[in-house]
């Protein structure tokens, strides 16, 4: 058989604190799509990042077409001929799509100028084929999340590359756009790329793969033909453990309402979002990523004001106008985007967990560091967090623990509902059961839980009922009694809907 | 007032001639670059920490600097100001470099002279503080109506002896003015800021350019006829006394109204009852001397 | 209205347009061609300057040492005439921009290698540079009669009824507009201030191209130093001083955003006219030039607003409904 | 996971007293006295009881502002308008002169004024969220324009004599007043910022203002009394100066703005926001007026100076990225 086009081995990459990628080793055949496969965190995005010049292995090698290459920036990887959709949208908001599509590689004309009427011309060509119905003209901040993405396909296309990574592509697609994607990856694949394919969605994969790797904690841990290897033995593979053990037996009691949002709207984001949490419970927020749960959940911390609606918390309505209300109130939320909205990374431990609580532990205004000392370590401390002392600074802990951190910060406010937005996101396996059993323990001392989450296992597994939210509204809110998996991703990606049209 | 200013670097030529003269004078040429009295202020300080005898200086502001000058005198300091001066209680002697009306009709009649028919002209001073300027001004707008009739005063603007803003307010004044025959700028500054945009804008001989001005920085524009004629006193001989008189009141002068202070080669001087002392009348330069008198200051 | 608030350059210009005609109403003169002229060719020094402001800031960087190297090019121009009458105009001129472009580099180096705030760097370089005019010319001044008649007269000739100055800033416009919408320079400084991130993730070298873009305000504050001392004719520590801030301004109000990455070539060069036309305005209908200053710093924070506004992030749209409308 | 106690978490792991002498007020500390050494052997003149007293009139005013810009730019935003406020409070203050304003009152204006512009520069940046370094350009212009429009080319003198003893007044010998207001000001505000929860929230402000907002902190109001803060700080500098010149003209403190921030970023504080001391900013007035007294004593001119402080800006600041480029280069 034919050699592959590109081959890893032996890649090694550690950040501070974590070994991402440990000796791992990927072939790609042309013509053949490649199923990276293996939980968040794992280290499928870091290899792509090695492969495409952003990050620098520690160790290994890489080979294009049988010849070992270095790939030193971003341009390097293009010029190997390997292009990637990335995760995140790597996109430029203020510059028009045409150009998002084309910069670093645009036309040029015999000046060497860039030719903006060719470049214009040939992206909506590229835009077209794929059937995108974006006009290369505006600017990329006008287009939505979906089609965001599409122009990101778009620019990966638009480099004749013998190798594309599609990282998560349809993460944040509609299913007739995914369809659409299909075909274009049916094309690519009759032209002889080589594509390397991320999902956690294991229907694409057994759509459209070939062949498959598997990673778990950055190692690889299996590789084969999709057409011999059945889902559950890759699960296996994945985890490495039985799925079941992973959520802790729930033992609360579940009482009264304690809090409950009415007709909560916003003229761009979410619309007539209500729903109630009751003491003891753990309610799931269920939806694609990008279905706007976040925005309610900030509308409900008072980050964002919604333009109608009403709260109440135990009984009594509020209206918080900045996180300072909501956390007064009695309200906290873990956010999505750690790094940026919940750790402040520059400051040490205490000082982090000490924030919302300085009226607690000072005395009229000034500070008292034995009492911030000893409320962090009461709080870090019955989240076992790992951390070499109290005043190290959180930049330096891996996240899982930053995680702790953020919510230890939490508990010390002792709150009435708290709220945590895709709190397994990016984390270890370990951690991640300790996050899950700890949130167990929270309902069981009787606070209220918000849980919004991705992850079906997750939200299968933890929640007692189960809010579904698409396109900025509520779809269902189930029982979480016998519920099936699929009826979850239907309701969440509206294909029951589009099959009754 | 700010080094780097061609009239004061004549000032210490004329400084250190009389340094050399006396024998035992020792003179430190300083100051700030930027024409502030901030600025003005550190430098005296530390002037008055290295303990000098005297401070002979041209004031950037002639209020604001009276409390640190108080603050020399007290330290046994004598202060004379020259050129552009002090508030009275702020120093023992202002030396003008000439006499106040004198240069007020000077330069009045630089521009009158070449103005038989009269017609309208404009000041541009500079900056609204200096002390000299304004009283040249008030004295120059006093001769007015009497010996000048025909000659009509129609702006005063300033332009902070800074360049950019001398030549922004030369433009304005013509823009504003089509009628506008002479721009008198008593400083060296503002006169060359306003003889170039006369030059630039293709009006010599339309527009007469006058005032005070440092030969050799002015030569070209009575060269080229951007200006007819400028006066200037001599700074030398102003660093001179300046000097002179200082060497003086350290020596045991007193400056009281009335007095007679000797100033070496250039005579000697008499305190009217503000403690000034007004030097020489100005000297006017015009085609027939200006290459002269540019090889010198 | 909204629409027109979106296009910046037409709010500008008709900003410009109202002033000019507010003017005439009193003034008829002023609004003369060649009044006009004037005041374009007025407004060019500033204009080259705030073009190399405006490349610096779309990095999402600042060079608030450009006036500072302005003077001080501007001296070592002006004393090499002085000292050497004989040495051809343009021979000075792209000396110019090379020793602007050298300092301007150096203020590159410091922000490319290491990673020094660019306001802390030229903060540093801007006293710096100051302070070596002093240096170099030991403190005096370098005025009209010193300087050669040819170095002196070249920017005040005229090209087809024009000024040689004016052309200089017409074809220093020409040459950003070319590197800003044509090359991939140029797009690039774009990309590292809309999104430094994906800049990484698309090949860019984002300190490198840093590094570049105060070389370029640099050359253009070289080029902008002889410019300055051949239209005053006076070389001096204080030129200048305090003109960084002017330039800022022009491109603030130009609609150039202080986050990086927005900015046109027209939008600084209306907003550099429009400061030349409030300071010709002034004194021709008679108000005291001490208003100056206050206007323009109203006009600075009249454009902050608006161009925030037109910029607010509109949050995302995520119900369909409010995409389609 | 109830019963985990087993670990403990020490309060810190490294000697206190270690990193104290490895910090960047000891490198501060390090550089004053050697120029302090220096100028003592330069100069006769400079170890004498007048002439440190009069050094201090150099930076005191600048230091002021300082003190609250430090905090400022520690919670991220910046202000370039402080020298503007001056201006505009010396102008007001001048113009209550007129009509026979006391001594208290003209101190009050002078602070009110401060307040005034401080709270607008607040809440351009805070209520209409706009750039503060944009923001302050403009009204560093407005400010000082409205002095151009009321005092034109006029100045206001006449200032009474006790108006006149804050900025030239003696507290007691050399001890002058403003020397000891900067000093109870430094203690007021290292209070402030290192020992008050307020300090605390600026410090998280600025190193993360939206973490600090998603942790409850109420961050556009922090902001906005900052700006206050160093708008007072600017009232009170205008003050001493008006009662040091004795007089007001619309240019007075011009270029203070670059100077109180040299001070600040000088003295360890980043320009980024999130980290610095007040101990590091006082060190660095002290390094600045230090440097340009004994230069000074020198005759050596101002304009020379600022050779020296921006070359130690510069310096100081890269010196110890340059000691960690070297020490990560070295392993690998
Ligand atoms: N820049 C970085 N600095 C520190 N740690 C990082 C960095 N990038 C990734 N990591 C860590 O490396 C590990 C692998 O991350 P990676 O993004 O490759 O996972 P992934 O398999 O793509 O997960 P997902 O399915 O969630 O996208 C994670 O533990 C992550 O926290
Ligand atoms: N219009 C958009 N432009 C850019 N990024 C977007 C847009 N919409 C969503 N995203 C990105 O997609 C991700 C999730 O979006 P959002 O928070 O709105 O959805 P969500 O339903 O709350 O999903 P999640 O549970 O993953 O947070 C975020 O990281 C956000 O940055
Ligand atoms: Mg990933
Ligand atoms: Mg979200």
């Amino acid at each position: 058989m034919t050699p592959p086009v590109l081959t890893l081995s032996g890649i090694t990459k550690t950040f501070p604190g974590v070994r991402a990628l440990h000796n791992v080793a990927l072939e790609l055949f042309a013509g053949q799509v490649t199923a990276l496969i293996g939980e968040n965190g794992a280290g499928k995005s870091t290899l792509v990042k090695v492969m495409t010049g952003i990050y620098q292995p520690d160790a290994g090698e890489i080979t294009v077409a049988g010849k070992p290459v270095t790939l030193p920036t971003a341009h390097a990887a293009f010029e190997a001929g390997v292009t990637a959709i990335h995760q995140e949208t790597v996109l430029f908001d203020e510059l028009t799509v045409a150009e998002n599509i084309y910069l670093g590689h645009a036309p040029r004309n015999r000046f060497g100028m860039i030719d903006w009427r060719k470049m214009r011309s040939e992206a909506k060509e590229t835009l077209d084929s794929m059937a995108a119905g974006i006009d290369p003209d505006i600017k990329l901040k006008e287009l939505g999340i979906a089609k965001k993405h599409l122009v990101a396909v778009a620019r990966a296309l638009s480099i004749d590359a013998q190798i594309v990574i599609m990282d998560e592509p349809t993460a944040a697609l509609s299913q007739k756009e995914i369809e659409e994607l299909y075909v274009l990856i049916e094309l690519l694949k009759a032209d002889g790329k080589a594509i390397l394919f991320i999902s956690h969605k294991f229907d694409e994969i057994y759509r459209i793969a070939d062949r498959f790797t598997v990673f778990r904690d950055g190692e690889q841990v299996g590789t084969g033909f999709i057409k011999d290897t059945t889902q559950s033995q890759i699960v296996q593979m994945m985890v490495g453990r039985s799925v079941d053990h992973i959520f802790p037996a729930r033992n609360a009691v579940i009482g009264e309402t304690v809090f409950e949002a009415k007709g909560l709207s916003h003229p761009t984001e979410f619309d007539d979002i209500s729903f109630s949490v009751r003491k003891g419970e753990i309610l799931g927020f269920y939806g694609l990523v990008g279905a706007g749960r976040s925005e309610v959940m900030q509308a409900v911390f008072g980050m964002t004001t919604p333009s109608s609606g009403s709260m109440t918390l135990n009984g009594q309505s509020i209206a918080p106008k900045s996180a300072a209300d909501a956390v007064e109130a009695g309200i906290v939320y873990v956010p999505e985007e750690r790094g940026k909205q919940g750790v402040i990374t520059g400051q040490p431990i205490f000082q982090n967990v000490s924030l919302p609580s300085l009226k607690k532990t000072s005395s009229n205004g000034f500070l008292r560091a034995a009492q911030e000392f000893d409320l962090a370590r009461t709080y870090t401390e019955r989240l076992d967090l790992r951390a070499s002392s109290l005043s190290q600074n959180v930049s330096t802990l891996s996240g899982g623990n930053q995680q702790k951190v953020v919510i230890a910060k939490w508990l010390a406010t002792n709150p009435k509902l708290i709220i945590l937005d895709e709190p397994t996101k990016g984390i270890d396996i370990g951690s991640k059961a300790a996050v899950h059993g700890f949130m167990g323990e929270l309902v069981e001392q009787g606070l209220s839980v918000i849980m919004v989450t991705s992850e079906l296992p997750e939200v299968l597994g933890m929640a007692d009922r189960i809010v579904v939210m698409r396109e900025g509204r509520i779809i269902a809110t189930l029982d979480n009694k016998g519920l099936k998996p699929e009826t979850l991703v239907r309701l969440a990606a509206g294909i029951a809907e589009e099959e009754a049209a | 007032k700010s080094l780097g200013n061609g009239f004061f670097d004549a000032a210490n030529k004329g400084a250190q001639e009389a340094a050399k003269e006396l024998g035992d004078v020792e003179v430190i040429y300083t100051g700030p670059t930027a024409a502030t009295a901030e600025a003005q202020i550190e430098v005296i300080n530390s002037l008055i920490a290295q303990q000098v005898d005297a401070i002979a200086i041209s004031a950037n502001d002639p209020d604001a600097l009276v409390p640190v000058l108080k603050k020399a005198m007290e330290r046994g300091i004598k202060v004379i100001s020259f050129d552009s001066g002090v508030a009275p209680e702020g120093r023992q002697v202002h030396l003008n470099p000439s006499e106040t009306n004198l240069i007020g009709e000077t330069i009045i009649k630089l521009a009158a002279d070449y103005l038989p028919d009269g017609g309208d002209v404009a000041i541009l001073s500079a900056s609204s503080t200096a002390t000299n300027q304004n009283a040249w001004i008030e004295a120059a707008k006093k001769a007015l109506p009497t010996e000048f009739p025909k000659i009509n005063l129609v702006a005063t603007v300033y332009g902070d002896d800074d360049s950019v803003k001398s030549t922004d307010e030369a433009k304005g004044l013509i823009a504003s003015y089509p009628n506008l025959k002479a721009i008198i700028a008593p400083t060296t500054v503002g006169v060359v800021a306003a003889a170039q945009v006369v030059t630039d804008m293709g009006l010599i001989g339309k527009v007469n350019v006058t005032g005070l001005a440092l030969p050799s920085e002015f030569k070209q524009f009575i060269d080229n006829g951007a200006s007819q004629a400028v006066a200037l006193w001599n700074p030398i001989d102003l660093g001179y006394s300046a000097v002179m008189i200082a060497d003086d009141l350290v020596k045991g002068g007193e400056a009281k109204p009335g007095a007679t202070l000797a100033i070496g080669r250039m005579g000697s001087i008499t305190l009217d009852d503000t403690n000034s002392a007004a030097m020489a009348p100005p000297f006017t330069f015009d085609k027939s001397n200006i290459e002269e008198f540019s090889k010198i200051y | 209205m909204n629409r027109l608030l979106k296009h910046r350059e037409i709010f500008l210009a008709l900003a410009i347009l109202l002033v000019l005609v507010l003017v005439t109403i009193r003034f008829p003169r002023f609004a003369q061609p060649g009044n006009l002229l004037t005041i374009f060719n007025d407004s060019s020094i500033l204009m080259m300057l705030a073009l190399g402001q405006m490349t610096v800031i779309l990095t999402r960087s600042i060079d608030l040492s450009m006036a500072a190297n302005l003077a001080l090019t501007g001296m070592i121009v002006a004393m090499t005439n002085a000292a050497f009458p004989g040495v051809p105009i343009p021979v000075l001129i792209l000396g110019c921009i090379a020793v602007g472009g050298v300092l301007g580099a150096f203020n590159g180096v410091l922000v490319w290698k290491l990673n020094i705030p660019p306001i802390v760097v030229t903060l540093g370089t801007l006293t710096i540079y100051r302070g070596l005019i002093f240096v170099i010319s030991r403190g005096a001044w370098v005025n009209a009669a010193q300087m050669s008649p040819d170095f002196v007269a070249l920017q005040r000739g005229a090209f087809l009824g024009l000024p040689i100055l004016s052309w200089f800033a017409i074809v220093v416009a020409l040459l950003f507009w070319l590197l800003m919408t044509r090359t991939p320079l140029g797009r690039s400084l774009y990309a590292i201030g809309v999104n430094p991130t994906a800049s990484v993730y698309t090949g860019i070298d984002v300190g490198r191209t840093k590094f570049l873009a105060f070389t370029i305000a640099g050359a253009v504050s070289g080029l902008a130093g002889y410019l300055w001392i051949s239209r005053y004719v006076i070389a001096s520590t204080e030129v200048a001083s305090g003109y960084e801030l002017t330039i800022i301004a022009a491109c603030v109000i130009g609609g150039v955003s202080i986050a990086g990455g927005i900015g046109t070539v027209t939008g600084v060069l209306l907003g550099a006219i429009f400061l030349g036309v409030i300071n010709n305005a002034l004194p021709v209908i008679n108000i005291s030039p001490f208003w100056q200053m206050a206007i323009s710093g109203s006009a600075i924070l009249l454009a902050v607003i608006l161009n925030a506004r037109g910029e607010r992030q509109k949050g995302r749209v995520i119900l369909k409904k409010a995409e389609a409308a | 996971m109830t019963d985990t106690t087993t670990r403990h978490l020490p309060n810190r792991l490294d000697n206190p007293l270690r990193s104290s002498i490895l910090s960047w007020e000891s490198l501060l500390i390090a550089v004053a006295v050697v120029i302090f050494i220096i100028n003592s052997f330069a100069s006769p003149y400079f170890l004498n009881a007048y002439s440190l007293s009069d050094l201090t009139f150099n930076f005191t005013e600048k230091a002021l502002i300082a003190l609250a810009m430090a905090l400022l730019i520690i919670s991220g935003e910046i202000d370039l308008s402080v020298a503007a406020i001056i201006a505009l409070a010396s102008t007001l203050m001048g113009f209550a002169l007129q009509f026979g304003a006391d001594t208290p009152a003209l101190v009050a204006i002078g602070i009110g004024t401060g307040i005034v512009c401080g709270a607008f520069n607040g809440f351009l940046v805070t209520g209409l969220k706009l750039p503060s370094i944009v923001v302050t350009i403009g009204t560093m212009s407005l400010f000082r324009g409205i002095s151009f429009i009321i005092l034109g080319d006029q100045s206001y003198k006449g200032y009474p004599a006790s108006f006149a003893w804050f900025g030239q007044g003696y507290v007691y010998w050399v001890i002058s007043f403003e020397l000891v207001l900067f000093l109870v000001m430094a203690v007021l505000y290292y209070v402030l910022l290192h020992r008050t929860n307020f300090g605390r929230r600026v410090y998280a402000i600025g190193n993360n203002d939206i973490a600090a907002q998603f942790s409850g902190v109420r961050v556009a109001r922090t902001k906005f009394i900052l700006f206050c803060l160093t708008g007072v700080m600017s009232g009170i500098a205008a003050v001493l100066l008006t009662a040091r010149l004795g007089s007001t003209r619309p240019s007075i403190a011009e270029g203070f703005e670059l100077e109180a921030i040299t001070m600040v970023v000088l003295g360890g504080v980043s320009i980024l926001g999130g980290a610095g001391s007040i101990l590091g900013v006082v060190l660095a007035a002290l390094i600045v007026g230090l440097v340009t007294f004994g230069l000074g004593l020198l005759n050596v001119p101002g304009i020379v100076m600022t050779i020296f402080t921006g070359s130690l800006l510069i310096i100081v600041i890269a010196l110890p990225i340059l000691f960690r480029q070297w020490r990560n280069r070295r392993p690998a």
